[in-house]
């Protein structure tokens, strides 16, 4: 357990703990590139110098462990000139691209020549061209111009994806980044290489000249795309829409969680963003019956369904209602619709969509069940125990028994199981976000927010909840499940308070002890991969 | 530091004023002769020109806006033009500085890509909504790439609704430069 | 008593035989050293000859051997260096070409000292002739039970391995080369740990010069006291000088330590050719830092070099008479570095290109007044920056040229003429 | 494409260089080698086969290839002519035997002739500074070469 002094300050570390993680101890920030906490140290950017007394030269942060009464300075004359000189040697051969480079803003190049750069070129030569703006991948496109050679991605293909397309050849400044023969970056994590390259050098196709980074705003958020539950950042434009031709969720970024993610998320989590802005995203109530489809005002539909609610439990006992949920939901939305199940007394509720399949699972992140919120919809009781799918409730409705229907997002025409019988229901009603073949039939449509439009928190396979926050506005009329609920509940007797999101939490988290988690405390936004866009100027 | 107040102890004490100056009546008088003679001036020079004489002089001193300009300055912020490359497309490469910088918000940019990977991006449309513009040059300041000026020293640009303000990529293309020359001449618009 | 060891039989193409060389006397020190001798007892005996490293770092060989971790687990190696690509030097392919037995016996000591019993030479690939010289020996050297398991019936082991390098510098550098030898690009390693302790495949390995190991059967045969008294105080012995450039009779001249530079340069190398003037001396290879005429009276070792700035590095001895165009010379070895830097690390990487071109266009005519304050500043940034010593090496030549001849390079630059008398 | 390309002789000298390294990526650079000494340099193929043999990503042998300079991803002539061009071989007038030959083959340095037989490369030194202004040609040596004797030396070679 050495003790040190770094700037003054001093820090007790664990033993084989380096430098810079010291420093990070005492928030001290040493700039560098090729040193990312997820790979190993390659010490080749040298731009972690630091000044170590009694060291005969400069050493690197990344790799000196530390020792005990070692004493570091990070801001004297001589580290300020090996920063200045790093930088002025990396940007000798870097073309002055800042203006068409999708990196300009959260490049670590830009960032750090303005906190701790030269300002006055002295390089008279002429750069040495190298090829620009090729795709290597499907989502990768690659500039060898911009490269600084920090190798983060080579290492994140040799050690975290472990699909070695990249290297480094050729030697000296002829040296860049290349693939194998005929090969391309198409691993299902080679989005990361994008986040981790420092400069321009790596960057997305998706998100290609959408929107210049300072225009975006961020929210933290929770990868909907399988029950590992990615912490992530939804980064969104609404200042600028023409840019990105309306588009607002524009890319997903991995959020550093130790537990669940670290600092990497799959390549389909990250780009299974689309249905937020897709044009099948439904944003008016309808109201449909033999001859025609009408847009209806919120107030009408909420009056229709409570109306057809309360019509049902009259004539035929609230056993003639069925909800069919889905572990896309949110635990809060779950909640809140179960207790206004409970209220009027409709045990008939399923979650299980006889007609999903386990997907493609990996041993790093990648799950097969391709639903955030299983895990919640099992702790919370939300099916019934005696069944081994969801397909029993196609059973009750061909028997009569279920009149009325209300599905959450579950595109129920697709299971065999409920195509026969789906037409047998008085009133079939469809909540969700977007377009699908149970929308089509339903005699009610309401369009629901996704999980970009709403707070809420998602519990993974491992029984972690965690929250997600907001991020734009939801589209048309669309409105969060539990809302929705609320609107219908009132009309049966309820308090609209008991719907609300941070009472709905606190309630779920008295009535379930396994949601009193630590991980459901607010999330806080860790920028670990990138230093942050000055969004704060504009 | 003295020049300020030094300035300042000036403006507090003016000089002392003469006894002729403390009546006024000299330079009443000099008023007068001034705006007298321009009206003698004027009068003689138009029944002259009734007269079909003197043609060449002018009549009044003040510019007949529109028919006449004066000659601008070269600091001048007139309308917004593009610039473009030799071979006719536009330099800009949708860096989008002058919208970020724009006070009025009133640029809109829509990136897509340029065929040259050298080149890489160029705008897909690029609007200036002219009913909103301030006319601060900040745009022209900030470009990158001189890619865009307020060179054209057109100032008539009203139109008839606000979506006429609105200028596209190929209106700005198409507005030239104005040579500078006579700043300040009065010169009659054909 | 002896004045040359290695060189004794140079240019005698009998003396490289199996035969020859054990009528010398050959292969009874490594006898020895296995049958008489502790590992203990053969590393002290190199400790008294005080052996430098002769490869350029000048470390003292045996205290190096003294680094290998009593307690690993792990199979330790012996890596002869014998990359041998610092311009001016060539002493190593003397060595192969005339001697190669008494590397090979050095080989078998070395390993004996250190409990290799797997040796590798790593050989500079466009010594491929040279290499078949040496593999020749080898074999001739197995036929004879020198090599291969249970050596003169000690139980001791030792199998040797010629590996080929392809053609980079940096792999003279001993991390690079460990890299090399594992197959993959020559890029140093982050130290520590150092190769004695975690070194080929991560294992304990030490690793030696040629010229070093091949002085080590002497140093066993005569002891270590003796070797050390051919030289000067703390710089033991022989050492093989290369002397190239502008002399009379370039070549490898065997010598004390200590040996006057003016001594080398003018009696065994048989002074400037076409009877011009001395203007500058590169003494040890190309990196150490340049001398002028008027210093040549310094004495070559390792420390008197150092005490005026420069080094003795590989000494490699270039000569450079008066109708030498320094700007010319810096530019050679500039594009040399450039051509060499393995571009790993960031100030190297770009450092050394961009060094070579301001001196490229400096002698195009094309040099502007900042110049070389922009290459001294460049190497100064290198300088002491890099994973590896090529930064070093590369940013040396450019502050020892430009200090000590400023007047050429800036009429270079000022007026584009060349101060060299042709 | 892949090892079926390998000839018997070359398949069965890899296999004993194999059996001489305690890991087969050390063997990389002599499997390399002897491909090179096979068919003159080392095509993308070969890279792909010999990554296949030591069992290791084919990027690092690409790696590998690219970073040496002696091994070839394109083929030379058949007689690879090396001109040292450092410090010493400079001083003694290399350049002007570089120059020699471009002239007389009508190639600059890094080219080869039309017909293929002569690759002219300049490159850092050869450790031969005693023969300087020294020359290789393939795996041969020559010494103090001068304009007159590169042009003997080419006109013995065609």
């Amino acid at each position: 357990m050495p003790t040190l002094t770094i700037d003054g300050q001093q820090v007790t570390v664990s033993k084989g703990a380096t430098i810079m993680q010291a420093a990070e101890a005492l928030g001290i920030y040493i700039p560098r590139y090729c040193y990312h906490p997820g790979l190993r140290v390659a010490g080749s950017c040298r731009m972690c110098l630091v000044e170590i007394e009694k060291a005969p030269k400069l050493d690197i942060a990344c790799y000196r462990q530390a020792a005990e009464g070692m004493v570091v300075h990070t801001t004297t004359e001589p580290v300020k000139l090996a920063r200045q000189s790093i930088l002025e040697f990396l940007l000798s051969n870097h073309p002055l691209d800042c203006p068409v480079c999708d990196q300009s803003g959260e490049c670590d190049l830009q960032n750090f020549y303005m906190e701790f750069g030269l300002y006055q070129s002295r390089f008279l030569e002429n750069k040495i061209k190298r090829r620009k703006a090729f795709p290597i991948g499907r989502h990768v496109m690659l500039d060898n111009e911009r490269c600084i050679l920090c190798s983060r991605c080579v290492r994140f293909c040799e050690e975290v994806s472990r699909s070695h397309e990249l290297g480094i050849v050729n030697r000296g400044d002829r040296s860049e980044i290349a693939l194998r023969e005929g090969s391309q970056l198409d691993n299902e994590y080679s989005g990361n290489v994008i986040d981790i390259c420092p400069v321009g050098a790596l960057t997305e196709r998706e998100f290609r000249f959408q929107c210049r980074v300072w225009y975006l705003n961020r929210a933290a958020s929770v990868c909907p795309g399988c029950s590992r539950g990615c912490n992530i950042e939804l980064h969104y434009n609404v200042n600028r829409p023409h840019q990105s031709g309306g588009k607002r969720v524009l890319r997903l970024k991995p959020r550093f969680n130790a537990e669940v993610n670290k600092w990497w998320m799959c390549d389909e989590g990250r780009y299974g963003f689309e249905f937020i802005d897709a044009p099948s995203r439904l944003q008016d109530f309808e109201i449909r019956t033999a001859q025609r489809t009408v847009v209806a005002s919120r107030e009408q539909a909420v009056q229709t369904l409570s109306d057809w609610i309360g019509d049902s439990i009259d004539r035929h006992g609230s056993q003639s209602l069925g909800i069919f949920l889905s572990p896309k939901l949110s635990n809060e939305d779950l909640y809140g619709i179960g207790k206004f199940a409970r209220h009027v007394g409709i045990d008939c509720l399923d979650f299980r969509n006889p007609s999903e399949r386990p997907g493609y699972q990996d041993d790093f992140l990648i799950q097969a069940d391709k639903n955030p919120n299983t895990r919640g919809c099992l702790e919370l009781g939300l099916y019934r125990r005696s069944e081994d799918s969801g397909g029993w409730m196609a059973g009750e409705i061909q028997r009569g028994k279920v009149r009325v229907l209300i599905v959450f997002l579950q595109d129920l025409a697709l299971a065999p199981e409920f195509q026969q019988v789906l037409g047998r229901l008085e009133r079939l009603v469809f909540v969700g976000s977007n377009r699908n073949g149970t929308a089509e039939i339903a005699s009610l449509v309401v369009p629901s927010a996704t999980y970009a439009e709403k707070d809420g928190s998602f519990t993974n396979f491992e029984g972690r909840a965690q929250r997600f926050e907001r991020a734009v506005v939801p589209l048309g009329s669309a409105v969060a499940e539990a809302d929705l609920v609320a609107s219908v509940a009132v009309s049966f007797g309820m308090q609209r308070e008991e719907f609300e999101r941070e009472r709905l939490l606190s309630d779920l988290r008295r009535e379930y002890p396994f949601f009193d988690q630590e991980a459901l405390n607010p999330p806080e936004l860790e920028w670990v991969y990138q230093t942050p866009i000055g969004q704060e100027r504009l | 530091m003295s020049r300020p107040k030094d300035a300042m102890n000036r403006l507090r004490d003016p000089e002392a004023l003469s006894f002729w100056q403390r009546t006024y009546v000299p330079e009443i008088l000099r008023g007068l002769k001034l705006t007298a003679a321009h009206f003698f001036r004027n009068l003689l020079i138009h029944i002259f020109h009734l007269a079909g004489l003197w043609k060449d002089r002018r009549g009044a001193e003040t510019v007949q806006y529109p028919e006449e300009v004066r000659g601008y300055s070269p600091r001048l912020r007139s309308l917004h033009r593009l610039t473009k490359r030799d071979d006719g497309s536009p330099r800009c490469v949708a860096c989008m500085m002058c919208e970020t910088i724009c006070p009025a918000r009133c640029i809109y940019i829509v990136a897509t890509e340029h065929p040259d990977p050298n080149i890489e991006k160029r705008p897909a449309s690029f609007d200036i909504d002219l009913g909103k513009c301030v006319f601060c040059g900040f745009c022209v300041e900030v470009c990158p790439e001189d890619a865009i000026r307020m060179d054209t020293h057109i100032l008539n640009f009203a139109a008839y609704s606000r979506q006429e303000m609105v200028w596209d990529i190929n209106r700005l293309l198409s507005n030239e430069p104005q040579r500078v020359e006579g700043i300040g001449e009065i010169r009659k618009v054909k | 008593m002896m004045e040359k060891i290695l060189s004794r039989h140079f240019f005698n193409a009998e003396a490289r035989k199996l035969s020859f060389y054990l009528n010398d006397g050959g292969y009874e020190a490594a006898r020895n050293a296995l049958t008489q001798m502790t590992p203990q007892q053969v590393a002290d005996q190199v400790i008294r000859s005080n052996l430098r490293g002769l490869g350029g770092a000048g470390f003292p060989a045996g205290r190096k051997w003294s680094f290998i971790p009593k307690d690993s687990p792990n199979p330790r190696y012996l890596v002869v260096n014998c990359d041998e690509s610092e311009p001016g030097t060539f002493k190593d392919r003397h060595i192969l070409e005339w001697t190669p037995h008494s590397l090979l016996e050095g080989i078998i000591i070395a390993a004996y000292a250190i409990g290799a019993s797997q040796c590798f030479i790593y050989t500079r690939g466009e010594y491929l002739h040279y290499a078949r010289m040496l593999q020749a020996a080898l074999d001739e050297a197995c036929q004879a039970g020198f090599f291969g398991k249970n050596i003169w019936g000690t139980g001791f082991d030792l199998d040797v391995l010629i590996h080929l390098g392809a053609g980079a510098y940096i792999c003279g550098e001993e991390s690079a080369l460990l890299e090399s030898l594992e197959g993959k690009k020559g890029w140093p390693r982050l130290r520590p740990p150092f190769p004695a302790v975690s070194g080929l495949f991560g294992c304990p390995t030490i690793i030696n010069n040629t010229e070093t190991l091949s002085y080590i059967p002497a140093i066993i045969r005569y002891g270590g006291s003796w070797f050390a008294g051919l030289g000067t105080p703390q710089n033991g012995g022989l050492r093989l000088y290369s002397v190239s450039g502008h002399v009379k009779n370039p070549g490898v001249y065997e010598l004390p330590l200590g040996t006057p530079l003016r001594e080398i340069i003018y009696t065994h190398a048989g002074g400037i050719r076409q009877g011009r003037k001395l203007k500058a001396v590169i003494p040890g290879g190309s990196s150490t830092p340049v001398l002028r005429a008027d210093e040549i009276d310094v004495r070559m070792d390792f420390d008197s070099l150092a005490a005026i700035g420069s080094l003795l590095g590989s000494a490699g001895i270039i000569v450079m008479d008066e109708s030498t165009c320094l700007v010319k010379a810096l530019a050679v070895l500039a594009k040399f570095y450039h051509h060499e830097s393995c571009g790993q690390c960031t100030p190297c990487r770009e450092g050394t290109g961009w060094m070579a071109r301001i001196l490229n266009r400096i002698l195009d005519g094309q040099g502007v007044r900042d110049d070389l304050e922009n290459l001294l500043r460049v190497a100064g940034n290198i300088r002491g920056t890099t994973i590896c010593a090529l930064g070093d090496a590369a940013a040396m030549p450019v502050f020892s040229f430009i200090t000590k001849f400023r007047d050429e390079f800036e009429s270079h630059v000022l007026q584009g003429r060349c101060l060299a008398s042709k | 494409m892949s090892l079926q390309s390998f000839s018997d002789r070359l398949l069965s000298e890899i296999s004993e260089i194999l059996a001489r390294y305690p890991q087969p990526r050390a063997a990389l650079l002599p499997i390399l080698h002897a491909c090179q000494r096979e068919s003159g340099y080392i095509s993308r193929d070969t890279e792909t086969a010999v990554a296949e043999l030591v069992g290791i990503p084919a990027i690092d042998v690409r790696e590998t290839v690219s970073f040496y300079s002696l091994l070839l991803d394109k083929p030379a002539g058949k007689y690879h002519l090396q001109f040292c061009t450092n410090l010493s071989c400079t001083l003694l007038g290399a350049e002007e035997s570089v120059a020699a030959a471009c002239r007389k083959l009508g190639v600059h340095p890094g080219e080869t002739t039309r017909d293929n037989r002569f690759t002219l490369t300049t490159v850092e030194c050869l450790g031969a500074c005693d023969l300087s202004p020294s020359l290789q040609v393939n795996d041969d040596y020559y010494a103090n070469m001068s304009a007159e004797k590169v042009n003997e030396l080419l006109d013995k070679l065609k």
